[in-house]
């Protein structure tokens, strides 16, 4: 009984897609961030899948990096959180358009 | 005697250097220093006139080094008597330049002078360069000096004027560059002269043919394309003026010389009946426009529009007559129309208006002013005996040959040219000199007449001895012709087809043979064979 | 596979910039504010050895770490470049950051360590080195956009920045999931092999070389991944837009050629056709709203987005010529682009530095007005690289504009190059607005009144290299385009 | 070559004078006198060389090569140039003496010498021209010195309109010229008058369509239309009508002048060229009865204007303009030997007509309206008397010199076929409005009751002798010139081989109706303007729109006006505002507009919301996805 | 067998994947995303890559998930009254794309590998070995380059985080 990898690409686009949308209708950054955080997991979804489909590990060591640097975004986003709402007690994404035009 | 010395190095660089040095100086030393170094300028010139060898059809005082290995382009650098004659106009023109802004440029007198001679350097370098590349850098260096020219030192709606011009001429200039990019794939290199020898797909030469034109045609400027030239004239300062007027709008009608003629032939004679027809409106609209302006400077703008109408007449006329008395156009409207401008700005520093309405009855309290204002005017006007009759008159004769119709409209230009011109000479020149100025109407300083005299003197030479110039332009307007009419045989066959004006029933007579032999003289052309073509001898027998 | 002395030489500059970032956080903490500058000279004798080494790397191309990276000449010219920009940054930093009153210590080390970051990606021979070079550069740059925290633009721009850089990372990623999948490897060449010998029987490839090409078309701000450019430029402290501006986008350009010439070499037909839209799009919009801006960095970003524009001629370009010869000179238009490019922006964003002064923002464009009084030396260095910019003769500008139409030329499309070249007229108008408003314009009596220029040594030396740059390619690119004609060869 | 100095004496004077006239000021005209006059002895030298049949050319320099355009400055002397050149160094010798009287004091008294100089030599060079180009140059040269010449006085703005006028009409007259030199060049392949004439007999019935450029078919004979197109430079430049219109008005210029350029010498230039050109025209009878057409329409017009004018000047000038019809007429019915003879008498007696009025003038101290004046021939009987010479001269009564010339003429005329008859008809018409209106000048300027300004009236008195010398000169040549031999002397340049018929009784007949039209004329005049001073009211009252137009000079400035000046200016105008403003210039601000308009628009898309950059990457990748998902 | 555990994992990934979007309370989505995670390590399984189950269930769930968690409750970040104004278009944008992305993946001729297959054996057992052998051979370079994300990450955190900066700041 195989799973085709088809299917495995349909989920991750799925979730992906599904990313994409939240990060585009979510006023809330947390909100966003976490979106990407699907977009992420589409790929490393992905990444097994093929990883697996390929008998190879290197995707699988690439989602080792990608959560990594997931991990760092998360930080370095989180930190920016805070700042945006140390500055204007919002973390709508909606308020913080200053620069335009 | 010509690999010795590096003339036209020396020439490009001198004044360039002589720009970089001014800053070393104090703002009191400048004038004279930019004086110096136009008049050394002019001195390393003059000599070219006598060492150049009228004979030869090839470029002289030639120098090629490799500048840009990969593509090849190379500084080459060479004159020949087309462009002899402009180099020789440019280097009698700068000094003058800078005379007459002694005094008329109070602020910021480095950065004016050092911006003259730049220019001075790219626009020799423009008619020296010999390729392609080398000539578009040197043709669009000239942009910013001439913008900073206009925009600093010009009158109040140099904004708008300064912004026109540049935009105007780079958008012409962008094709330009896109037209060498496209030779270069085509001909592997980036050389003129290569360039020139070879040939070219007709559908590749029409497109190429436009390009040019855009570039040239808006520099020129022609017809459609000229409304930058009113407005940058009336704001620049005096130097820009002369400088715009007197070389600025030559390059155009040298690009169609030196590139569009040689490089692109089938192009060219495919699109002469539009040069044809944007020359005559260009003539006769610019009169038209000239004879409706209050301003002097207006007013002389568009005596340039008509006037260069003339160049390229005569240019896309295809024969002798008609590019020589375009190449004669060319030198002898720089002369005048400079001329011109120098009048206007020395008017302009005493009262401070350009319109002909303040300006008038000069004649009394400024003799000297006025008589080479009516000088300039005459000669703009085509009288005979001055400069500007012999190019007037090659381009109507060479017109005349190919298309009776569009000399006889372009000679409609020459009554305009009167009308306005006298009109504008009949106010400033004559009548009473309005209270309000006359106190400040003191007559021209030594200062400004040695800016004037020289012109003067240009003026007469040329209109009563033109020869030497026009035999200096035989073998280089031959090579052109040679080029660009290159089979001579038929040739004299497609401009009887061409020109359908003469009689219907057209055995070739006998005395055509007779009239060749009676001028020896005439046949002193012989290499190139093209210039066979403009033998008028169409003598038709009795049916 | 095992650490080797000889893979670690090859990447010691990198080595030396991540130690010398680290030894900048160490011990700024235990100096004194005035010792402090020290930092910027240890920075800045770092990559000057940096640079010297990477030179002395030139002709010897080699593979480091199992082929994760390849140490070329390609690379080399990145790197250089890159040593350079963030030099000229550091210097540029050293006293905008005290008119800023911003800490130097984390300053210089994200300078490094974004350095860093772009030498991982313009040297790298796998996605996912690639990847991870992207990353630790625009980690860095995040912050650094935010570092005047105080001032809301900047959080904005940073917000704004990382927000959207998430975002395209996730895109990026996601292509090169897919093309893993497609071709069974992350890395380039075996990419390549699989691309060239394995056709086009899955849509896979393609779709990742969208996404891939969405991906790092965030990072070269082209249409229309470009929209976070304006804001971040205007937002972000003006040094810090400088670096962005030139170093970030050189490095993702190195990347990305890298990725597309040698990995997606056989879809070139496909993705020539994609960047070709790209392209005008982005000349298009880059070029007529920069005209109506009226903050010069945010002018300066439209800007830059156009010269992304224009590099992206030799993109396509290089796609479009059958042959490895037009891809040759397609690639290193873009490179030599990119390099006249560094320098006369960075130029540019150096004189809005300086008028950073006090209470002035200085980034107005109506703050120039009689810069020419005021201070004719800074006017006239604008005045040039305006004038690059806009790409008129003699400067580098033209001659990088020149050698992009000429590889468009050369690929048939010189249509493309008309088009390009009218949008550089328009262009032209913005650029020459600013020298409008520098020479032609008199200043009002309350700017004349304003405060001197800030004119430090160290941004004398960051001007004197713009404008050499500017100048000396512009009279003399010979050398250099040797360098990048060389340096193409090195792609497989 | 002594002869090249005819012309070069008064070039020399010019640029003495021009160059160095601010510091010789009133010692003008020791340089200019001397210069002239001594050009005035070579030239009776040539004349006498000429009698011998001695033909020569000398070359000067090379002026122009341009493939089979070549053109050689030269001097070209025969029997016609001979007589001409008799003619200009004369009358300019004269007016050179007259103007020192005429103009002393004056501020531009060097610059009128040197104009005057100038005119001399370019006059000179003009009939000494070998080809057609030399021709026109100093055709166009002789032109500007009759512009500086008007606009002498250039505070006056009438002067200054008048310079502008006489030049402008002149242009649209050379504007043929050069066009039928350009159609000579393109015929024959050269511009010298003997090649063009020994290959113009082949060309003969060569056809030119007119309509080509336009598809249409249009022939005509090729050398008509070059003639015809030569003509109208002579039409300018003589004032034949329809551009005769600049010649009254040129007499705002000093009267030196008005003698010298516009009665003796220059005007009669277009008469000169028909003549130095009659192998060419002789081919093209279509022309020649074009230009006699012409000729005779100027020679009526110009005398029923000249009937009512009261600006003595004016008067004269009309004279002139009609005179002229009469040399031109006669040019076209092929008679160039009376034509040319006419012009030569009439140069005399013209111009002493003209110093004369310059001395009337004077004498009442720049009044010009003769209806001021009256009564002055006790006070200036020496002008008066040489007036009555010249006017006798003018209506041709018996043994002066215009006697014989108007006789020759209208004689040659009648005799030259039914054109020509009933052209020497309209001459004698003519002859009795010359005699009626130029004794109409007499009786009103010198008898009668004086009318003369009071304030003027007791200083007016005869003036010096250089202006009466001159006079007396003129007034014995004006009478001498008849018995020199001059149609003989010239007969050999027009010979033909066409049988020359003999005059015979014609010929007496309208000798005798010609010297009575003249008798009648002067009895005319006496009787209306001495005998019954009331009657001229009267009669323009009776014709009042006859008189009206003639006095206004049947409206052909206000006609010219309306039709070409201010249809120009406002065309001017009108496509300035409307096509180069409105139309060029807007689309060149449009575009501008246009694309920053498109950048404001665009610019409204960068909205400072974050998401919505995220949904342009989005869209864009839909784009692209489609793109590909589509092909 | 295998396609029921797929199709477990799948629908509950997706589901809750939408969850995260669509749940306006941050708590919620964090939640949500927390249960797809779990998923997710869930499907690593049965595709062999235990070592990566673990690191998504300690890293990703363990830690970045509490910090966001963390973050939330820091913030007191409340219900979102709306989505982004914008959610229509973001719709059309996305939906084609999806569709397009789900023919061309299903559309396209990516056979199952022989390989492929839901079997137990293989590296299975030697997963977290094989995968900490390579990552510290092979790929050490990315590994170290990885470290230094980590380095700029945490102090960018503070850099950005921190209350006042001494002396300076505002």
């Amino acid at each position: 009984m195989t799973i085709p990898i088809t299917y495995y690409l349909i989920l991750s686009a799925v979730v992906f897609l599904t990313g994409v949308v939240g990060v585009l209708i979510r006023r809330n950054i947390i909100a966003i961030l976490l979106s990407v955080e699907l977009m992420l997991n589409a790929t490393n979804i992905n990444f097994v899948a093929f990883s697996r489909y390929l008998e190879d590990l290197g995707g699988q060591v690439f989602v080792f990096f990608a959560l990594t640097v997931a991990a760092a975004e998360v930080a370095v986003g989180l930190a920016i959180i805070i700042a945006l709402h140390r500055s204007k007690e919002s973390i709508n994404l909606e308020d913080f358009k200053l620069l335009k035009w | 005697m010509t690999d010795s010395f590096p003339w036209l190095t020396v020439l490009i660089f001198l004044p360039l250097v002589g720009a970089a040095m001014l800053c070393l100086f104090k703002e009191s030393a400048v004038r004279p220093i930019a004086f110096g170094i136009t008049i050394a300028e002019f001195a390393v010139a003059a000599p070219l006139w006598w060492l150049f060898d009228s004979s030869s059809a090839s470029m002289q005082f030639t120098e090629q080094a490799v500048w840009i290995s990969r593509p090849s382009i190379q500084y080459h650098v060479g004159l020949d008597g087309i462009s002899l004659p402009l180099v020789l106009m440019t280097t009698v023109l700068l000094p003058l330049c800078v005379l007459i802004s002694w005094r008329s440029v109070e602020t910021r007198i480095k950065s004016f002078m050092a911006l003259l001679l730049v220019m001075e350097g790219a626009m020799i370098g423009v008619f020296a360069a010999l390729d392609f590349v080398l000539f578009y850098i040197f043709w669009e260096a000239m942009l910013i000096p001439m913008y900073l020219l206009i925009g600093v030192w010009g009158g109040p709606n140099r904004l708008y004027a300064t912004v026109k011009f540049v935009l105007y001429t780079l958008a012409g200039s962008v094709l330009l560059l896109v037209a060498i990019l496209v030779l270069y794939v085509q001909a592997d290199t980036f050389d003129i002269l290569r360039l020139s020898s070879q040939s070219y797909a007709p559908t590749l030469q029409f497109w190429l043919f436009l390009a040019f034109f855009a570039a040239f045609a808006v520099k020129v400027p022609m017809f459609p394309f000229h409304t930058w030239l009113p407005d940058a004239h009336v704001e620049a300062p005096t130097a820009g003026s002369v400088i715009l007027a007197s070389v600025l709008l030559k390059m155009g009608t040298y690009g169609f010389l030196r590139f569009s003629l040689p490089m692109l032939p089938d192009a060219s004679k495919a699109f002469t009946p539009l040069m044809v027809a944007l020359s005559i409106t260009a003539i006769i609209y610019g009169a038209y426009m000239a004879l409706a302006q209050t301003d002097l400077k207006k007013l002389i703008a568009y005596s340039s529009v008509s006037h260069m109408g003339f160049v390229t007449l005569g240019l896309f006329t295809f024969n002798l007559q008609g590019i020589e008395g375009a190449v004669m156009q060319m030198v002898n409207h720089g002369i005048t129309t400079g001329g011109l401008f120098l009048c206007v700005g020395i008017i302009y520093d005493r009262t401070h208006s350009r319109l002909i309405a303040d300006n008038v009855g000069l004649a009394r309290p400024m003799p000297r002013y006025a008589a080479c204002l009516v000088i300039f005017a005459l000669s703009s006007l085509g009288l005979p005996g001055t400069n500007s009759f012999v190019g007037e008159f090659l381009v109507l004769a060479g017109t005349f040959l190919t298309n009776k119709l569009a000399a006889t409209l372009a000679s409609l230009g020459i009554i305009l040219a009167a009308a306005y011109l006298l009109w504008m000479v009949q106010r400033v020149a004559f009548g009473v000199p309005s209270p309000v100025f006359l106190p400040k109407l003191h007559d021209v300083n030594a200062r400004e007449a040695a800016a004037l005299i020289p012109l003067v003197v240009l003026v007469f030479w040329i209109g009563v001895f033109p020869n030497p110039l026009v035999s200096r332009l035989h073998p280089s307007v031959n090579h052109v012709l040679a080029r660009a009419l290159p089979q001579p045989a038929t040739e004299t066959e497609a401009m009887r087809l061409h020109d359908e004006t003469i009689g219907p029933e057209t055995p070739p007579a006998p005395s055509g043979g007779v009239a060749l032999a009676r001028r020896p003289n005439v046949s002193d052309t012989p290499p190139f064979n093209g210039a066979e073509g403009i033998e008028p001898l169409r003598k038709e027998g009795r049916p | 596979m095992t650490l080797s002395a000889g893979d670690l030489l090859l990447i010691l500059p990198e080595i030396l910039v991540v130690a010398a970032a680290c030894t900048v956080l160490a011990i700024e903490p235990i100096m004194t504010p005035h010792q402090r500058d020290g930092l910027a000279w240890l920075s800045l004798s770092t990559l000057a050895v940096c640079m010297g080494l990477i030179a002395s790397q030139l002709g010897n191309p080699a593979e480091a770490f199992g082929g994760f990276i390849r140490v070329d000449d390609y690379a080399c010219f990145w790197k250089l470049l890159l040593c350079l920009v963030s030099g000229l940054t550091v210097l540029l930093s050293y006293s905008y950051l005290k008119e800023e009153r911003l800490r130097v210590g984390e300053y210089y080390a994200f300078v490094l360590l974004a350095l860093a970051g772009m030498m991982v990606m313009v040297s790298a021979e796998d996605l996912l080195t690639i990847y991870l070079g992207t990353e630790l550069m625009s980690l860095s740059l995040y912050v650094m956009a935010g570092l005047k925290r105080a001032e809301p633009r900047s959080l904005e721009a940073s917000a704004k920045y990382f927000v959207l850089g998430a975002f395209s990372s996730g895109i990026l990623l996601f292509g090169i999931s897919l093309l893993y999948g497609a071709t069974g490897s992350t890395r380039l060449p075996a990419i390549g092999a699989a691309l060239a010998g394995h056709g086009l029987d899955t849509p896979l490839p393609l779709v990742a070389t969208i996404l891939l090409a969405a991906g790092f078309g965030f990072k070269l701000a082209v249409v229309p991944f470009h929209m976070w450019t304006p804001d971040v430029y205007q937002g972000a402290p003006t040094s810090v837009t400088a670096f962005m501006a030139v170093a970030s986008k050189a490095a993702s350009f190195g990347a990305f050629l890298r990725v597309f010439v040698e990995g997606l070499g056989g879809l070139k037909t496909d993705w020539s056709f994609l960047f070709l839209l790209i392209c005008i799009a982005t000349l298009v919009l880059g070029n007529s709203v920069a005209l109506v801006q009226t903050n010069i960095k945010r002018m300066l970003a439209y800007s830059s987005i156009a010269h992304a524009g224009y590099a992206m001629i030799g993109v396509v370009a290089s796609g479009r010529s059958p042959e490895l010869a037009g891809n040759a000179i397609g690639i290193a238009s873009v490179m030599l682009y990119l390099a006249f490019y560094a320098f006369m922006t960075f130029g540019a964003f150096a004189v809005v530095a300086m008028l950073r002064k006090g209470d002035v923002e200085g980034d107005e464009i109506e703050d120039f007005t009689g810069l020419a009084k005021r201070h004719p030396l800074a006017a006239l260095l604008m005045l040039v690289f305006m004038v690059s910019l806009a790409g008129i003769p003699p400067t580098a500008g033209f001659i990088g504009k020149f050698y992009v139409f000429m590889s468009a030329v050369e690929a048939g499309l010189a249509w493309l190059a008309v088009v390009a070249l009218i949008f550089a007229v328009v262009s032209a108008y913005y650029y020459l607005r600013v020298v409008m408003v520098m020479y032609m314009r008199e200043p009002e009596t309350s700017t004349a009144a304003s405060p001197r220029l800030v004119l430090s040594p160290a941004i004398s030396i960051v001007l004197a290299c713009a404008i050499a740059g500017v100048v000396i390619l512009g009279l003399y690119p010979g050398p250099l385009v040797n360098l990048a004609v060389q340096a193409v060869q090195a792609l497989q | 070559m002594p002869y090249a100095l005819i012309p070069l004496l008064p070039l020399l004077s010019f640029l003495i004078l021009g160059l160095a006239g601010h510091w010789i000021k009133d010692k003008a005209h020791l340089v200019a006198v001397p210069a002239v006059v001594l050009s005035f002895l070579l030239s009776v030298t040539v004349f006498v060389d000429a009698i011998d049949g001695h033909n020569m050319t000398i070359p000067l320099y090379t002026w122009l090569v341009s493939g089979s355009l070549d053109v050689h400055i030269g001097l070209s002397i025969d029997r016609l140039t001979a007589v001409m050149l008799l003619l200009v160094t004369g009358v300019s010798s004269l007016v050179h003496v007259y103007t020192i009287g005429y103009m002393h004091g004056e501020p531009g008294y060097a610059r009128f010498f040197s104009y005057i100089a100038l005119f001399t030599f370019s006059m000179l060079m003009l009939v000494l021209a070998d080809n057609l180009l030399q021709l026109f140059i100093f055709w166009e040269a002789v032109g500007l010195c009759s512009y500086l010449l008007i606009g002498h006085w250039y505070e006056r703005p009438s002067a200054c309109a008048a310079a502008t006028k006489a030049f402008l009409v002149n242009r649209v007259g050379d504007f043929g010229f050069l066009l039928g030199l350009l159609l000579a060049w393109v015929t024959f392949g050269s511009l010298n008058y003997h090649e063009i004439f020994s290959a113009a007999q082949e060309t003969a019935a060569q056809t030119i369509n007119l309509l080509a450029p336009f598809g249409g078919i249009w022939e005509v004979s090729l050398l008509t239309l070059l003639c015809l197109l030569l003509f109208t430079g002579a039409v300018g430049k003589s004032a034949q009508v329809p551009l005769h219109v600049w010649l009254p008005d040129a007499m705002e210029g000093p009267t030196p002048i008005s003698a010298l350029i516009h009665a003796a010498t220059m005007v009669t230039a277009g008469v000169f060229m028909v003549a130095r050109l009659a192998p060419l025209y002789n081919l093209s009878p279509v022309a020649m009865d074009v230009v006699a057409v012409v000729g005779a329409l100027t020679m009526v017009f110009g005398a029923t204007i000249a009937l009512t004018q009261t600006d003595i000047k004016r008067v004269v000038a009309y004279s002139t303009v009609s005179q002229l019809g009469y040399m031109v007429m006669a040019c076209g019915l092929g008679a160039y030997v009376s034509g040319m003879y006419h012009l030569l008498t009439h140069g005399a007696f013209k111009a002493l007509l003209f110093l004369g009025c310059g001395s009337v003038i004077i004498a009442l101290h720049h009044e010009q309206d003769m209806r001021n004046m009256g009564g002055l021939k006790d006070t200036l009987p020496i002008t008066y008397w040489t007036f009555v010479i010249g006017s006798l001269a003018l209506a041709g009564f018996p043994l002066t010199a215009g006697f014989f010339s108007k006789d020759d003429l209208l004689v040659a005329a009648w005799s030259s076929g039914s054109l020509g008859q009933a052209l020497a008809i309209a001459g004698l018409f003519t002859a009795l409005m010359t005699a009626f209106y130029s004794f109409r000048l007499v009786f009103v300027m010198f008898w009668g009751p004086s009318r003369v300004d009071p304030h003027h009236a007791d200083h007016v008195h005869e003036p010096s002798g250089v202006i009466t010398g001159p006079l007396i000169i003129l007034a014995m040549l004006s009478i001498a010139t008849g018995y020199l031999g001059i149609p003989s002397f010239l007969e050999p340049v027009f010979a033909t081989d066409a049988p020359v018929e003999p005059h015979g009784a014609a010929g007496i007949g309208i000798m005798i109706a010609a010297t009575l039209a003249g008798l009648t004329g002067i009895a005319g005049a006496y009787y209306v303007y001495v005998l019954n001073p009331g009657l001229p009211d009267r009669l323009a009252r009776r014709w009042e729109s006859l008189y009206q137009g003639s006095l206004n000079k049947w409206y052909v400035d206000e006609a010219y006006d309306r039709l070409f000046v201010r249809t120009t200016m406002s065309a001017a105008v009108a496509l300035w505002k409307r096509i180069d403003v409105g139309i060029i210039d807007s689309a060149v601000n449009g575009i501008g507009r246009a694309i920053a308009w498109g950048g404001w628009l665009l610019r409204l898309v960068q909205s400072g919301e974050t998401q919505h950059y995220a949904l342009a990457m989005a869209a864009g990748i839909v784009v692209m996805v489609t793109i590909f998902f589509l092909s | 067998m295998a396609q029921l555990v797929f199709g477990y994992f799948a629908g509950v990934i997706a589901v809750t994947a939408m969850l995260v979007v669509a749940l306006r309370n941050p708590v919620y989505s964090v939640l949500s995303l927390l249960i797809m995670f779990f998923h997710v390590a869930g499907l690593y399984v049965t595709l062999h890559a235990e070592f990566l189950a673990a690191v998504q269930l300690i890293v990703y769930a363990g830690a970045i998930l509490v910090l966001y968690l963390f973050v939330v409750m820091l913030l007191n970040a409340k219900q979102d009254d709306r989505y982004h104004r914008q959610w229509r278009v973001a719709g059309f944008v996305c939906v084609p794309l999806l569709l397009e992305l789900l023919v061309l993946f299903a559309g396209g001729k990516m056979e199952p590998s022989p390989l492929f297959s839901a079997d137990q054996t293989g590296p299975g057992t030697d997963n977290a070995k094989a995968i900490g052998m390579t990552l510290f051979s092979t790929y050490l370079f990315p590994f170290e380059v990885a470290s230094l994300i980590l380095l700029v990450a945490m102090i960018g955190a503070i850099v950005l985080a921190k209350r006042d900066i001494g002396g300076s700041g505002a």
